[in-house]
């Protein structure tokens, strides 16, 4: 997995890139720990370079999700594909996480 | 497991290793377009058979990567039969079950992948057999 | 073929039937990557071990679908090896080579790839032994 | 395999869609049998659906161009990819065929 991370105004904008499965994830998890130290409050996950996700991938978003909640930050995803999006519905996700289709609808929805 | 196959059917031999996860989801992709599935219910079926696997690595094997996997995917008439077999840590079988979604929480929802998309999910273990055999059938639906 | 695999390897078993080409494709693309070999590399790849299944499918079954191929993929240090092992026709190993290109014809381009693009190509029949194996290797070029 | 045909002036363009390996090629091959038997001068084959080619593939394209030049007619060749370009190129048979980069540069050929 890749990872790029930049700014748009205060929100911090993470694009993923790769597979999200058990190999990868936690190469994730440790990613998202360093960004998570920093306490930030407004991020974005953008999931447009990422084709498919399995359970584990998907534990890695709901951790950073609670993690986030904890400490009063939140956390908006964009960018899904047919099969990701797919992979979150049966795991009835999709109504728990805030969805948007592009990443500047997710970045807009933060100072709406 | 035997070496013995049948005309409509692949056997994929792997390590117990994350990184081999990739392989047998192309590897279950080719064979699910080949039974003529549609593209959502094939990557359904990508889904399933890689929870299974990763399962397999993750507590049959303890995460030791050195084990044995075998997958054997199956053409049927109208569907595709997936068998996973490991010599790992046996469970029984009833134990094999998902968990409810009304929590939150970070994993256990690979089993529950496997039943909801799959139409059969059945764990097998025999006392005087190493591991489990692992068998899974999905139908090609006619519509819908 | 025996059926133990070392922790870089994987086996995939197929009928001889050229549907399963796609499979040993994308099979071979996704080792390929695992090796750590550029994308104009990957595709070259590919395309020797389809020719050689291709071959065994049609020269040493003759188009028999019903027959077994074994194929494991082993990735080494800094490359890639292909085994693939059949139980047909043998043709002794002098004898498997491409002809040159100064011609322009369908076919008979099989053996010439698989030359061009593998550091190593190797037919191996034993007299005790059934069918052929063909032993292919290409290491990863750190530059060019 | 899934072939496509349309008629641009006096131009057949044949749309080629699938891998073409040994599997393929026979199907292809019945296809292009159909399309000889018409006499056809002026044929584009067009690549742009065909990520893959193996020598069974090269063996149907090669007897298409032999069996058009024998009674006179033409075969260009367009839309290749990274991979599919390669792999003509390895055979050297890049420089047998009339490549064009895109269908038009192809049909357009035929009439300068
Ligand atoms: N192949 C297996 N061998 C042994 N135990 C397993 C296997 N697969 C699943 N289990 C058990 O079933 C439980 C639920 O599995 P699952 O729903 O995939 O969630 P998770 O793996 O995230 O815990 C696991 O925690 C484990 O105890
Ligand atoms: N696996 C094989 N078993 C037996 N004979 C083979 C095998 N592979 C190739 N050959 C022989 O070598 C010849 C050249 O092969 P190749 O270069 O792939 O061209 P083609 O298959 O188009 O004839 C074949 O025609 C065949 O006689």
């Amino acid at each position: 997995m890749e990872f790029e991370r930049k700014t748009e105004s205060d929100v911090d904008v993470i694009l993923l890139k790769g597979d999200m499965d058990s190999h990868t994830s936690p190469k994730a998890r440790d990613f998202f720990a360093g960004i998570l130290k920093e306490g930030k409050k407004k991020i974005v996950v953008d999931l447009d370079g990422v084709k498919y996700i399995s359970s584990a991938g998907l534990a890695t978003l709901i951790e950073v999700f609670q993690k986030m909640h904890r400490y009063g930050g939140s956390l908006k995803l964009c960018g899904m594909n047919e099969t990701t999006k797919g992979i979150f519905e049966i795991a009835k996700l999709d109504s728990i996480f805030a969805i948007y289709e592009t990443k500047d609808k997710a970045v807009a929805a933060f100072s709406s | 497991m035997e070496v013995n196959i049948g005309q409509n059917q692949v056997l994929l031999q792997i390590k117990s290793d994350d990184r081999y996860l990739r392989l047998v989801r192309t590897m279950v992709e080719e064979i699910s377009l080949l039974a003529g599935f549609a593209p959502h219910d094939i990557s359904d079926i990508v889904l399933a058979v890689d929870e299974a696997c990763a399962n397999i690595i993750k507590h049959a094997y303890g995460g030791d990567k050195s084990k044995d996997i075998f997958i054997k995917l199956s053409l049927l008439s109208s569907g595709i039969e997936v068998i996973l077999k490991d010599y790992g840590r046996k469970v029984s079988p009833e134990k094999m079950k998902g968990r409810e979604l009304d929590e939150i929480r970070p994993g256990g929802l690979g089993i529950y992948f496997m039943k909801k998309i799959m139409d059969s999910v059945q764990y097998i273990t025999r006392d005087s057999v190493e591991g489990t055999e692992l068998i899974m059938v999905k139908y090609v639906k006619k519509c819908g």
